[in-house]
């Protein structure tokens, strides 16, 4: 018996690795593919190009990924994305100094978050309903903030800092903060006892209430967190661009949760690591990348990454169900033998 | 005996995994008789009641209608071929009409196809009144007590036309009128020729029904006889079979400081004027039916579910907010009822379950260090003498073990008072001694624990004092000298107060309000 | 010696000799194999596809490697992964529709760096962000134009609106200011501006904006839509609702989609240049850029095959032309 | 503990004053705060409910109304589809690419396939979701990428015009019977049919069923996963109605087509008084819902409020339905709490 719990064991935890070390085989074939298939694909430019093309949506990921691992789920983090860039334009436009304009995006962000929270938390909504709803409430805001206008003249040192790369290194300037950030995640989630406590939310809601876990106040900050970071993938995208417009990062959250899933964190909770959510970011990126440079239509971009979302989920359940049809019909077929062949009617 | 069998089971054998639940039970059902099942907790009855609805296959033995070998698969099978089961829990569509709940997926149809719903409300509407509930077929399930909603399962069952009803524990959560109606509504079967087999931990309601009993223990059929071959006490010493001293080793410890006061609790609807006291040193059994707000009280004391009225005060200090947090912060720890839906992070290894309550003490340097995470682990689980790895998911392992593990996390957070709410529910026997060793063990180092238990003999055997519970209300405290099973079964029925309505329980009018 | 080098030399040893055309070496060949990319607002714009074949058409005609690619959503940044590509590719000209002004600066600068010509055609960017602009028509004109078309056909006086493409589209926003710039004169003081709806360029949302332009505003006379999508989408709408007759349209559309509006009197007259040649001049702009026979300097003039020669103006601006004005008489002579 | 909240509004609780009366049926309310805002609107703009403006209404909110019968299916049985706007780009150009290639083919063949074509998308949404065992939110996210890229790639620039469309077909988006458009017929006759289906058919009943309790459906012996197949089945076949409808009432078609209503259809479905967590709701409801979020922008519109308000003012009107939904399922539970009269 403990023989074959061991078996299990084993067998689990491999299944628990190998999705890392899944995504991360096909980063590696993606990224020898993209060097055979392309030879600018290894070059300088193209990575600090390809690293800061989807920095905006690698930030909201990572608190989405914790709020997915709670078991909740946050689709307005886009709608936020807009809403930061639009006032951070307005304040442009009226002469607020840029450090106090970049603090007031980053506390409404978090306000915005606070709202879904609030909602989430206190009233007991399903986050799924909710963040659709603030996912065209917010955008709202900002269209309603910036209407057609568009606010371009931002500083230099400011735009420098979203289109520059860390002196000596093709590292652009964004994707280091995301870097930055990504640890922070990566240390909140599996090394301190928040991420503890985010896991046995996602694993099992009321057994972490029975053990003293303040569900309340961490899902509420995971959304006040998720708001302020969606407003600084916001701030990032203007200084990118230059260019604040309402309509700014439309779309992205499917982006953003495409990767989540991807990366390993299930829909249900309770599973998901800070790497598989990065390695699956990295492994859009370049898929994205190599097709572009091969001149492969944009379209196709789309097709893949949805066939891999789904494949991502699809074939573990394919492994899963069949080797526990193979077990019932082996219990039936023991059934069949010590109960001396009988039918029901 | 009036005739064949309806129903019959043959030798069965079940076990999960290393856990053996069933051993060679042989149990027949006759028609137009009520044939009671009684034992312990984790005698076996729900896997045999799981094994006759088609929800489990039995490991080994047979099942046989009217003379002919059955299996049933699926929970379908089972009821096409005459089996209707009521569960402790209604498992009803609570958004949709009773009537609907009733004929779901058979609706009566009218000849155009189209659902009749006139003739399933006029089904259900007679139903209704030949159990003289006064519901409407068109009412929504949502909104009904759990005792209408025992109903609409009942009716489920009878138009069905089952030839066999089995009911688990359906009187658990039901008031005194409602058991009666019930009641009324099983003769009436009876006289239709079905086949009853009533689950019940309700001695007066099982003499007060059945024709025939059968007592189970550690998954062993131990007596089974004629109701008129019965007595209270036989049937008890049967359930418990064994030397309660032997069991239960509680040692006599002189009580200490009060730890836990709580006064005038009330919830709305759940329990009120609850108040009592710990001691150090102290076991307090709190017994009483399921449904009389035993566990309810727990929750709320802990503070997961609020209060509407009332003080909890732990070593003199009144707690003020009402949160688990404070609770654990004051030296709270409660086992709840459920471990797997309560109690467990089931996909997680038993380690993180363990430290789950006492993260606080695994930070070095603000981070988690596995290190402290695995002493701590070991420690605890160690002192429970679990079997199995720490490092593996909890849902590998055995009940015995998965509550060992929710102990081991409780000790971890070295209360002063421990609640342990139904601490051995479906435990095999070695890890159940072992649980009662450590609560003994744990009362002698000077904790106070509250034991919340359904199996009396248990109870009895390591509490210094029982309170009774029913109805929401306290009944009764009794010393250890006074607390027999009759006692607190005395109490928990609330015969107390009103003993003459159990004896008219079993035909008298139903007074329509 | 392979024959391009050849010329190149030849061409400098003619020039050097004193034996070339006088002027700023305007005879050096075209350079062939040129990588050119284009890059559409979206890809899935008719306009912009009739455009960017018009580019194709050039290059194949001058012997150059062209390609287009693009986004299909018409996000400021949707653009950006291209242009970074195109730096990557080393491709030698990039010719582009910019969906932002601003938003692209930064990375087309980048290009330029890289000694990759920018050439922008439809919708501009900040001109620190390319060398030349293909400007399909004088914008000024374009407004004037629109405004006196409608004008006449309104009597100078009636509430109109404006249906634009997307908020921030550069070459509609320019065409709106010169519009208002040309309502400020005295014979125009009776007509007043009431709304400028957007339709970003999509079919269903300029159609229900139309919808709502007319609900809203029941004493509207006229409507302008500068966008191709917008006026099919409107016509589509007034042409099966009462306003038909009464609500005048005008405004910049291709005849192949409005042909039918004109011959059912919804719309009198609109006007268009040819798309085609907007790409068509972009890429000789570029082809020439790369061959070095233009800077893109206020003065240059160069040839651009069928379409003749063409002069840069003020900023780096070349003018296709006067546009077409289209109406029931002329309309069937033309098929794009 | 967490008790998922559901809501009820056919209680036959007594005593709960004429504002439960009024909340008690979504129907009645959303009817009744249509009216408000008609009159208000037309007291402020009397074109407001002129012909014209009335068959537009009924236009804009035809293939959003029909799309939410499927979505209701899917939202009573606790799923979600969010794809329904990608089947409706690729069949709207599906249908337009029929009657460019083969003139002349009857509008019934091509409506036939374009309904075909969405089952089949469907399916494969089904087959994903039911057998596959994939949460319904990433399957159908994973196919909204994969249909629309399917769609970009075969279409690319090209553009199908109302020319190229027999006028016989376009007449569906404009002509009219009796005043109300054909299209509106169209779905006022599918309305029925779905209502009917949900409210008279076994079948209907166990959307519901399976909604309201998963684990009670099983014991009650429904076929969970091919029920729940045959919802995504049926989302997907409305969705290739609705593809060709989009191209009768625009006449115009390029590969954009439909792009980001599933959000409208949602938020309009659960407007409309469909629970998001299953098992409660009516057809009718979601297509009031509809109905009301269209004659609000339509409202909007008449009183000049810049068009960039509209869409705040849609999200908060679905944080307010779900809002109130929680609210009035709270109050169910806690009356149906007391479980002993004395306590």
């Amino acid at each position: 018996m403990s023989q074959n719990q061991t078996g299990t064991s084993t067998r689990r935890l491999a299944r628990r690795v190998s999705w890392e070390t899944m995504l991360a085989g096909l980063l590696a074939i993606a990224i020898l593919g993209g060097a055979l298939v392309n030879r600018d694909f290894l070059t300088v430019e193209n990575w600090s190009n390809l690293l800061a093309n989807f920095v905006e949506i690698a930030l909201m990921a990572l608190p989405l990924s914790l709020i997915v691992i709670t078991g909740e789920i946050d689709l307005s983090v886009a709608s936020i994305l807009g809403l930061s860039s639009s006032l951070l334009g307005l304040l442009w436009e009226a002469k607020v100094a840029m450090p106090l304009a970049i603090l007031l995006c980053l506390l409404l962000g978090a306000a915005a978050g606070a709202l879904n929270g609030f909602l989430i938390v206190r009233f007991r909504l399903p986050s799924l309903a909710v963040t659709i709803g603030t996912l065209a409430l917010l955008r709202g805001f900002a269209y309603i903030l910036l209407g057609d206008k568009a606010v371009a003249d931002f500083p230099p040192e400011y735009t420098a800092f979203g289109i520059g790369v860390i002196p000596f290194t093709f590292i652009p300037m964004p994707f280091a903060l995301f870097i930055i950030l990504a640890v922070v995640f990566w240390i909140l989630l599996h090394h301190t006892t928040v991420g503890r406590r985010l896991y046995a939310i996602g694993g099992n809601q009321t057994a972490a209430l029975f053990s003293g876990v303040d569900l309340k106040r961490l899902k509420m900050l995971l959304f006040i967190a998720s708001g302020a970071i969606s407003a600084l993938a916001g701030i990032v995208y203007t200084f990118r661009f230059s260019s604040s417009r309402a309509d700014n990062g439309t779309g992205f959250e499917l982006s953003a949760i495409a990767a989540v899933f991807l990366g390993g964190v299930t829909v249900q909770g309770g599973k998901g690591t800070v790497t598989g959510v990065v390695l699956s970011l990295l492994l859009i990126g370049i898929i994205n990348n190599v097709l572009t440079l091969a001149d492969v239509a944009n379209e196709i971009l789309r097709i893949v990454t949805g066939s891999l979302l789904i494949a991502s989920i699809l074939l573990p359940n394919l492994i899963a169900s069949t080797r526990e049809r193979w077990r019932v019909r082996q219990r039936l077929r023991e059934i069949a033998k010590f109960g001396a062949a009988s039918t029901a009617k | 005996m009036s005739s064949e069998p309806t129903i019959e089971l043959v030798d069965i054998y079940k076990s999960f995994g290393s856990t053996r639940v069933l051993e060679g039970v042989t149990l027949p059902l006759f028609p137009g008789e009520v044939h009671s099942l009684m034992g312990e907790n984790g005698a076996g009855k729900s896997t045999l009641v799981k094994i006759m609805a088609g929800l489990h296959l039995a490991d080994q033995g047979a099942i046989r209608m009217d003379g002919h070998e059955v299996l049933f698969r699926s929970t379908a099978q089972a009821q096409h071929a005459g089996v209707s089961v009521i569960y402790q829990e209604p498992t009803l569509f609570r958004d949709l009409s009773i009537a609907e709940n009733v004929f779901m997926h058979r609706q009566p149809k009218t000849p155009y196809g189209w659902i009749d719903y006139a003739a399933m409300n006029r089904a259900v509407s007679a139903h209704l009144k030949q159990l003289g509930v006064s519901l409407r077929p068109e009412d929504p399930v949502l909104g009904l007590s759990i005792a209408d909603q025992q109903i609409v399962e009942i009716i489920k069952a009878l138009t069905f036309e089952a030839k066999v009803l089995i009911m688990d524990e359906p009187t658990a959560a039901l008031s005194v009128e409602e058991v009666k109606r019930l009641f009324q509504v099983v003769e009436r079967l009876r006289g239709k020729e079905v086949a009853v087999m009533f689950v019940s931990h309700r001695l007066e309601e099982v003499f007060a029904i059945s024709q025939r009993i059968t007592v189970m223990r550690d998954g062993r059929v131990v007596g089974s006889g004629p109701v008129k071959e019965w007595t209270t006490d036989e049937v008890i010493r049967k359930m418990v079979g064994r030397s309660l001293e032997a069991l239960y080793p509680k040692e006599k410890v002189e009580p200490g400081k009060v730890v836990l006061r709580v006064r005038d609790l009330r919830r709305a609807g759940v329990f009120k004027d609850i108040s009592f006291e710990v001691r150090q040193g102290e076991i307090v059994g709190l017994a009483g039916l399921v449904g009389a707000g035993r566990s309810e009280v727990a929750r709320a004391i802990f503070g997961i579910d609020p209060l509407d009225s009332g003080e909890v005060s732990v070593s003199e200090t009144t707690l003020r907010n009402h949160t688990p947090q404070d609770a654990m912060a004051a030296g709270m720890g409660l086992v709840p009822e459920d471990r797997q839906q309560q109690g467990l992070v089931m996909e997680m290894t038993a380690t993180r379950n363990v430290t789950l309550t006492v993260l606080h003490q695994l930070r070095r340097f603000g981070l988690v260090s596995r290190e402290k995470e695995r002493q701590i682990a070991a420690r605890w689980t160690q002192r429970m003498l679990l079997k199995g790895h720490i490092e593996e998911p909890v849902n590998i392992l055995s009940g015995g073990n998965q509550q060992k593990v929710v102990l081991a996390k409780w000790l971890a957070t070295e209360p002063r008072l421990l609640i342990v709410d139904e601490p051995t529910r479906g435990v095999d026997v070695g890890a159940k001694s072992e649980v009662h060793r450590t609560l003994g063990q744990l009362a002698k180092e000077g904790m106070a624990i509250i034991m919340i238990s359904s199996d009396l003999p248990e109870v009895i055997g390591m509490a210094d004092r029982v309170l009774v519970m029913h109805e929401g209300k306290l009944t009764a405290e009794l010393s250890r000298s006074e607390a027999t099973e009759e006692a607190i079964m005395f109490a928990a029925t609330g015969q107390a107060a009103s003993k003459t309505k159990l004896r008219e329980m079993k035909n008298v009018p139903d007074p329509q309000e | 010696m392979n024959p391009r080098a050849f010329a190149q030399t030849f061409v400098a040893v003619l020039s050097l000799t004193g034996l070339g055309t006088i002027g700023y070496g305007q005879d050096k060949p075209i350079k062939k194999d040129l990588k050119i990319t284009c890059v559409p607002k979206n890809i899935n714009n008719p306009y912009m596809v009739t455009q960017s074949n018009g580019a194709m058409d050039a290059c194949k005609e001058l012997g150059e490697q062209g390609k287009v690619v693009g986004p299909s959503e018409t996000g400021a940044s949707a653009q950006v992964p291209y242009i970074n590509t195109a730096i990557t590719q080393r491709q030698n000209a990039i010719l582009i529709a910019a969906n932002d002004p601003n938003a692209l600066v930064p990375y087309l600068k980048k290009a330029m760096e890289q000694k990759i010509k920018v050439v922008t055609l439809d919708s501009d960017t900040a001109p620190e962000g390319r060398s030349i602009f293909i400007n399909q028509a004088s914008a000024e004109g374009i407004g004037q134009s629109l405004v006196q078309t409608l004008a006449k056909a309104i009597g100078n006086s009636g509430d109109f609106a404006i249906l634009s493409a997307t908020p921030n589209a550069t070459n509609q926003n320019t065409w709106i200011k010169y519009m208002q710039e040309e309502l400020k004169k005295p014979e125009y003081k009776d007509m007043k501006l009431v709304k400028i709806a957007y339709g970003n360029d999509e079919d269903q949302k300029s159609f229900t904006e139309t919808q709502g332009l007319l609900q809203a505003y029941p004493n509207l006379k006229g409507i302008i839509s500068p966008t191709s999508v917008g006026i099919a989408a409107a016509a589509r709408y007034i042409s099966t609702s009462p306003y038909k007759g009464k609500v005048v349209l005008t405004g910049l559309g291709t005849p192949n989609q409005l042909r039918e509006f004109v011959k059912d009197g919804t719309i009198k007259e609109f006007e268009l240049w040819k798309p085609a040649d907007v790409g068509y001049l972009a890429a000789y702009a570029a082809a020439q850029l790369c061959s070095g026979n233009i800077q893109g300097k206020e003065g240059e003039t160069f040839s651009a095959g069928k379409l003749g020669n063409r002069t840069v103006g003020k900023d780096g601006v070349v003018l296709l032309g006067p546009p077409t004005v289209f109406n029931a008489d002329n309309i069937d002579q033309f098929n794009f | 503990m967490f008790p998922t909240h559901k809501n009820e509004f056919k209680s036959g609780s007594t005593g709960l004053g004429w504002l439960n009366v009024f909340l008690r049926s979504r129907e009645a309310s959303l009817v009744l705060l249509i009216a408000v805002l008609t009159t208000v609107t037309t007291a402020l703009n009397p074109r407001f409910l002129s012909p014209q403006s009335l068959k537009d209404l009924m236009l804009n909110v035809s293939i959003i109304a029909l799309l939410v019968l499927g979505q209701t299916v899917i939202i009573l049985m606790r799923q979600i589809d969010l794809s329904i706007s990608s089947i409706v780009g690729i069949t709207a150009f599906l249908s337009g690419t029929l009657f460019l290639n083969h003139p002349g083919i009857p509008s019934l063949v091509v409506v036939a396939i374009a309904i075909l074509a969405g089952l089949l998308l469907g399916a494969i949404n089904a087959a994903l979701i039911a057998w596959g065992k994939i949460p319904a939110l990433i399957t159908t996210l994973g196919t909204l990428y994969i249909f629309r890229g399917a769609n970009y790639a075969w279409v690319h620039g090209r553009q199908v015009n109302a020319a190229n469309v027999p006028g016989s077909f376009l007449a569906i988006g404009t002509a009219t019977f009796l005043g109300i458009p054909i299209l509106t017929w169209i779905v006022l006759i599918l309305l029925v049919i779905f209502a009917i289906g949900l409210r008279q058919y076994r079948a209907g009943r166990e959307y519901y069923a399976i909604g309201s309790n998963p684990t009670a459906a099983v014991l009650a012996g429904i076929n969970v996963s091919r029920r729940i197949a045959t919802g995504f089945a049926i989302s997907g076949a409305i969705a290739g109605l609705a593809g060709a409808l989009w191209l009768a009432r625009f006449g115009t078609v390029d590969a954009t087509a439909g792009e980001g209503i599933e959000l409208t259809v949602i938020t309009s479905t659960v407007v409309g008084g469909v629970a998001i967590t299953g098992g409660v709701g009516t057809v009718v409801g979601a297509v009031l819902g509809a109905l009301l979020l269209s004659v609000f922008s339509s409202t909007l519109v008449f009183l000049r409020v810049p068009s960039f308000w509209q869409q705040a003012f849609q999200g908060a009107m679905l944080l307010l339905a779900i809002a109130l939904d929680a609210y009035l399922a709270h109050r169910h539970a806690m009356r149906s709490r007391v479980k002993w009269s004395h306590v």
